[in-house]
């Protein structure tokens, strides 16, 4: 069976979502399934993580061979991706149980459930996959059930914001078809590894560069790098919980990942880097998402909001890392989305057990919960100082390598730019904890509210002990960024 | 100019006319009508193109379910449109003009329209799928062939994107509610029309029947599982629209439909489990049977038939669900 | 030039009349169907990369000599259906969000949640 | 002699787009789609003969039953109560407009 | 053959011709119902000639086949969307041309 692992690993949750159709009316059970899918696929990811150091796994659909048929593969750059999606998938499924059933209604719980495991399985295969369209198909299963997802929200701006994330998403996934057009035109194959075989006999060919373009910019709206992301702050702000939750874990994440492989393993660093200027447009965004991320969440009233509006800046520090496009430059980009994963999982996992307690996350209402709610608020203070990039938190580790990278590559204003987000971060977080513990409790909080839920919070101190150690020793994350650097940088193919 | 670039341009220029009628009409109803016109050119255009499978699909998706669909939600919201404001006219032409200057600077290095020399035409992929495929398989539709066997992951993705539209729309306008009886009366003068209720009555079997043939005879023509499955959601939309939605659904009742939409998806991924069981990788069919291509034929039957199912369930589940919204209203 | 790249042009127009109605108009339905006139340009786009001069349909018989290339048509089939899955989640969330503001303007939309 | 019919055929779509365009009203606009798509029928006849492939009728077939579902569905689900005079005229007045006049009560 | 051949010519050139007339009825007539009749023409006249000079052409059974099932299939859609539609315009309505009216 090992050696079809890596179809297991995006199968197994693919099968999961009609099991939660056919299941629904058991509640409990379609929970149980997504958890199951979510756990399957973390067995996968740590097997094939450990069997992918002597080399890339491949696998062909159909048995076909690669460019005539698809194929899946595996190697170092993707496996911290799975790793990560698959811990917080997880997690959150852990944390679904009771955040579902507080946040949606009885009968649309198997729904969601359905919707989860049809996102899992879409940023898996989106990260499997060596095949340029079978990612487009993989980019639109994932989009179309967060569409689903985030307009589950409770509050009816949810539905605005799944809408417009729909309009702003399919024009992106459109572009990213274009893109796929033009290369296809010009080299007549659809696999990667033929198609960057094919494309270093095609200097100065302008139609691959609109390829380049055209894909690069639809995976930025699903990355939302600056400009792009304006869908970002309102769809995970109104998203349930525990969508919210895996979503701003997981599926930015993919969508850089999907970024690197394009740029590094299909059209070639020498062309993108080189040739075209995406490296210094990803610097110049990278700088501006971090000032206007951190900056804009400093001003919101809401937590979710202001959670989303500090990854908008997050993604800024993994951008920036990815161009430079040097060895340190994508390790310390690597190492932040594993560590921002983890912490933004938490922060968003904690704003959820406020919503569950308090039926909101706006930041008046958390007046003088500090002492009421110790845990949840501990959770969000430890987490917050990794946002911020304190010593000796995960987010000091991902943002020292990255300052380092900018250091030895030169680059001062973004820099400078990274500085001042931290700053802000410290505004943002410190309004945070000014309103949680120096604030008074209103008169009339009722004393028996109910307890969060335990299996909500252990979730929740799951990834906060787990990037506490991960600030604490950063072997494993940064041997996997390393690995993941390497495997991109190399020969060059996979 | 040859015939063929003759018609090619006059139906380019009528795409791009209508195109721009619909963009400018603010009468919601009359933008929904002509964009099925739109479908139509396009289908021609496929036809002229060589595409008949993709003009089979756009035909029936583009004027049958998405006509349906959009007058089905225009039904519910309204449909007229405010007039655009200056300030939003902006950078909607900013981006559409910065795109399309890039597309067509890019275009000058694109092969030309029509080439036998082109990348695309070289690439060893050609000769294997023309070619090398009737060995390999034996169906004279390439289509066909390179999409549930080569191919056969996008095509389970593609259903998979299905499955998914079905459960959000779902999850949107919630479980069908029961119909109510009193409707609005205006709503269903179509009940008088006694012509079109026989011709409907007669088309009805004929439809069914049609499907079946086209989901069969998929490995010689044009079609397959999908076009088979919109076809028959066609049908039925056909049928809830002359005769009422309530005996629509009493003829195919929630249950049946909400079952088989999981079914098809299953279906497919059980065929390819089976391959992996017998020892292929997945969706391999040559394990299904000792002759490899005898296997191909039964895994691609099965996996079309699988599309059909769950495409029919699910088209006919949101085409239910929209018009419920309306009747419960 | 113009001979050989006109159909790729006039597709360009077309599907830059669809990005221009998704950005520029305001109501949500209005949107959608910017969204599929955009999506048909691309579409259109795929197949006439696969087309060859004198080609006929790759459905193979012995009197045909050239064919043109399959692939392009699958990928646009599998292109379809996303198209149309998209527009019915859309669709629903229209009709969701016409039931929770009574408009589909989106102006009108964010304004109503303003001022509640 | 195909050639012709088929210069016919493009011809008659060309009136028949007119038609639609102009109106005015749902009907006249939904007459001519219906007509309009007839001809597409008769497209992808012709078109198999002028070409050499004519095994392809089957989405002939196709076309005139989607047509015939769009009109039906045309009829059921408009709403009789709107505004029978739209006119492209109107809207491409507004537009050019520097001010919507109409915008208030449109929104209304 | 021969003979074949030039049926066919003359069904087909008779098609084309009632085809375009329709066209041109549809776009001149003054109102909707006059309309209806122009359409008419094209959907039953115009396309059933067409397809009957096509069948005279078929180099195949199979084909032959399909083009007397779209016959049928128009034959029985056509002049019902044409009733249906014209019941509808008159219930919502529609206003009807007399001499001396402005065309509409």
């Amino acid at each position: 069976m090992t050696a079809h692992l890596p179809a297991l690993q995006v199968l197994v949750p693919l099968g999961c979502a009609p099991l939660c159709l056919l299941l629904r009316r058991f509640r409990t059970v379609t929970w149980l399934v997504f958890l199951l899918a979510a756990l399957s696929s973390l067995a996968c990811a740590v097997l094939l993580a450990t069997r992918v150091d002597d080399g890339p796994l491949h696998y062909e659909m159909g048995g076909w061979p690669a460019p005539y048929g698809i194929e899946f593969v595996v190697a170092g750059f993707n496996t911290p991706v799975l790793l990560v999606v698959s811990v917080v998938a997880v997690v959150a499924a852990v944390y679904a149980r009771r955040s579902v059933g507080d946040e949606v209604d009885d009968r649309r719980a198997p729904l969601v459930y359905t919707c989860l495991c049809l996102t899992l399985t879409g940023l898996l295969g989106l990260t499997v996959t060596g095949d340029v369209f079978n990612a487009f198909v993989f980019l639109e299963i994932s989009s179309l059930s967060t569409y689903a997802l985030i307009a589950m929200g409770r509050r009816r701006r949810a539905l605005l914001a799944s809408f417009r994330y729909l309009v702003i998403g399919t024009v992106g996934a459109t572009f990213v078809l274009i893109g796929i057009g033009f290369a296809y035109a010009v080299t007549g194959t659809l696999n990667m590894a033929d198609l960057a075989d094919r494309l270093t006999d095609l200097d100065g060919n302008r139609a691959l560069y609109a390829a380049v373009v055209f894909v690069f910019v639809g995976l930025a709206v699903k990355m939302a790098v600056f400009p792009l992301h304006a869908w970002l702050p309102a769809a995970y702000g109104e998203a349930p919980s525990a969508v919210s939750t895996f979503l701003a874990a997981a599926s930015t994440k993919v969508a850089i990942y999907v970024f690197c492989r394009f740029a590094f393993t299909v059209f070639g660093a020498g062309l993108v880097f080189t040739t075209m200027p995406v490296g210094e447009v990803g610097l110049l965004l990278a700088a501006l998402a971090m000032l206007v991320g951190s900056a804009a969440a400093c001003f919101q009233r809401d937590l979710k909001y202001l959670l989303a509006w500090s990854s908008v800046a997050q993604i800024g520090y993994i951008v920036a890392g990815i161009s430079l496009a040097t060895a340190a430059g994508v390790s310390a980009g690597y190492l932040h989305v594993i560590n921002h994963a983890v912490i933004k999982g938490a922060l968003f996992g904690a704003a959820g057990l406020l919503v569950l307690r308090l039926g909101s996350a706006r930041l008046d209402d958390l007046a003088g919960l500090g002492r009421r709610m110790p845990w949840t608020f501990a959770a969000i203070v430890v987490t917050g100082l990794g946002l911020v990039g304190v010593p000796p938190t995960a987010g000091f580790a991902s943002k020292w390598a990255l300052v380092s990278a900018l250091l030895d590559a030169g680059a001062w204003p973004v820099l400078v730019a990274v500085l001042a987000s931290s700053l802000l971060a410290l505004v943002y977080v410190g309004r945070i904890v000014e309103a949680a513990w120096f604030r008074d409790p209103p008169a009339d909080l009722p004393a028996d509210q109910p307890r969060a839920p335990v299996s909500m919070v252990a979730a929740v101190w799951a990834l906060v002990l787990l990037s506490v150690y991960f600030g604490i020793d950063a072997s494993l994350p940064g041997g996997l960024a390393d690995a993941a650097a390497a495997a991109l940088l190399g020969t060059g193919g996979a | 100019m040859t015939v063929f670039t003759l018609i090619n341009i006059s139906l380019l220029a009528i795409l791009v006319a209508t195109a721009l009628t619909v963009s400018r009409l603010r009468a919601l109803y009359e933008a929904a009508m002509l964009s099925a016109l739109f479908s139509l050119v396009t289908a021609c255009l496929f036809v002229l193109l060589d595409a008949v499978d993709v003009a089979f699909t756009e035909a029936a998706v583009g004027v049958g379910i998405s006509t349906v669909l959009l007058l089905g939600g225009l039904a519910l919201t309204r449909s007229r449109e405010a007039v655009t404001p200056r300030r939003r006219r902006l950078p909607g032409a900013a981006v559409a003009i910065l795109a399309g200057g890039t597309l067509v600077y890019a275009s000058q290095d694109l092969p030309a329209f029509g080439s036998a020399d082109s990348p695309v035409q070289r690439h060893p992929l050609t000769d294997t799928y023309l070619h090398q495929s009737q060995e390999d398989i034996g169906i004279p539709n390439t289509v066909t062939s390179v999409l549930a066997s080569y191919r056969g992951l996008d095509t389970l993705g593609e259903l998979l994107v299905v499955f998914t539209a079905g459960v959000a729309v779902l999850a949107l306008l919630g479980p069908l509610a029961h119909p109510v009886d009193a409707r609005r009366r205006d709503d269903l003068d179509l009940v008088d029309y006694r012509v079109l209720r026989v011709i409907s009555a007669m088309l009805m079997p004929f439809i069914l029947l049609f499907a079946l043939y086209v989901l069969f005879h998929g490995d010689f023509g044009p079609g397959g599982g999908f076009q088979a499955g919109v076809i028959f959601a066609a049908g039925f939309v056909l049928y809830g629209l002359v005769f009422g939605l309530d005996k629509a659904q009493q003829v195919v009742p929630r249950v049946v439909l909400w079952a088989l939409i999981p079914f098809g998806l299953l279906l497919y991924l059980g065929v390819g489990v089976v391959n992996m069981l017998l020892g292929g990788s997945f969706l391999d069919y040559d394990t299904l049977s000792s002759d490899p291509a005898a296997g191909q034929h039964l895994g691609i039957l099965l996996v079309e038939s699988a599309i059909g199912i769950t495409v029919a369930a699910v088209m006919t589940t949101v085409f239910f669900s929209f018009a419920n919204r309306r009747a419960t209203r | 030039m113009i001979g050989t790249h006109y159909v790729y042009w006039l597709l360009f127009a077309l599907m830059m009349i669809g990005l221009y109605v998704v950005i520029s108009h305001g109501n949500l339905l209005k949107k959608l169907i910017g969204l599929t006139l955009f999506q048909v340009g691309v579409f259109l786009f795929f197949i006439s990369i696969g087309k060859v001069d004198g080609g006929s349909a790759p459905i193979v018989s012995d009197d045909v000599e050239t064919y043109s290339h399959p692939l392009p048509q699958v990928l646009i089939l599998t292109a379809i259906v996303v198209g149309v899955a998209t527009l019915a989640v859309g669709l629903g969330l229209a009709v969701r969000i016409f039931e929770t503001y009574g408009t589909v303007e989106e102006e009108d939309v964010l304004e109503r949640d303003t001022t509640p | 002699m195909i050639v012709a019919v088929m210069a016919a055929l493009l011809v008659t779509m060309v009136l028949a787009l007119a038609r639609a365009f102009v109106g005015p009203g749902r009907y006249n606009r939904i007459l001519a789609i219906n007509m309009f798509g007839t001809k597409t029928v008769l497209f992808v006849a012709v078109a198999g003969f002028l070409f050499g492939r004519p095994e392809f009728l089957d989405i002939g077939i196709l076309y005139a039953l989607v047509n015939f579902v769009a009109v039906v569905a045309v009829l059921r689900l408009t709403h009789y109560d709107d505004d029978l005079a739209d006119d492209l005229a109107d809207d491409l007045a507004d537009d050019l407009a520097d001010e919507p006049a109409t915008d208030g009560e449109d929104r209304a | 053959m021969i003979v074949l051949d030039i049926a066919s010519v003359v069904l087909l050139a008779a098609g084309a011709l009632f085809v375009v007339s329709g066209g041109v009825g549809l776009l001149r007539f003054p109102d909707f119902y006059t309309r209806v009749h122009a359409a008419g023409i094209t959907d039953s006249a115009g396309a059933g000639l067409i397809l009957l000079g096509l069948l005279l052409r078929t180099p195949s059974w199979e084909t032959g086949v399909r083009l007397l099932v779209i016959m049928l299939f128009l034959a029985l859609t056509g002049p019902t969307a044409s009733y249906v539609l014209a019941f509808a315009a008159r219930r919502d309505g529609v206003p009807i041309w007399r001499e001396g009216d402005p065309r509409r």
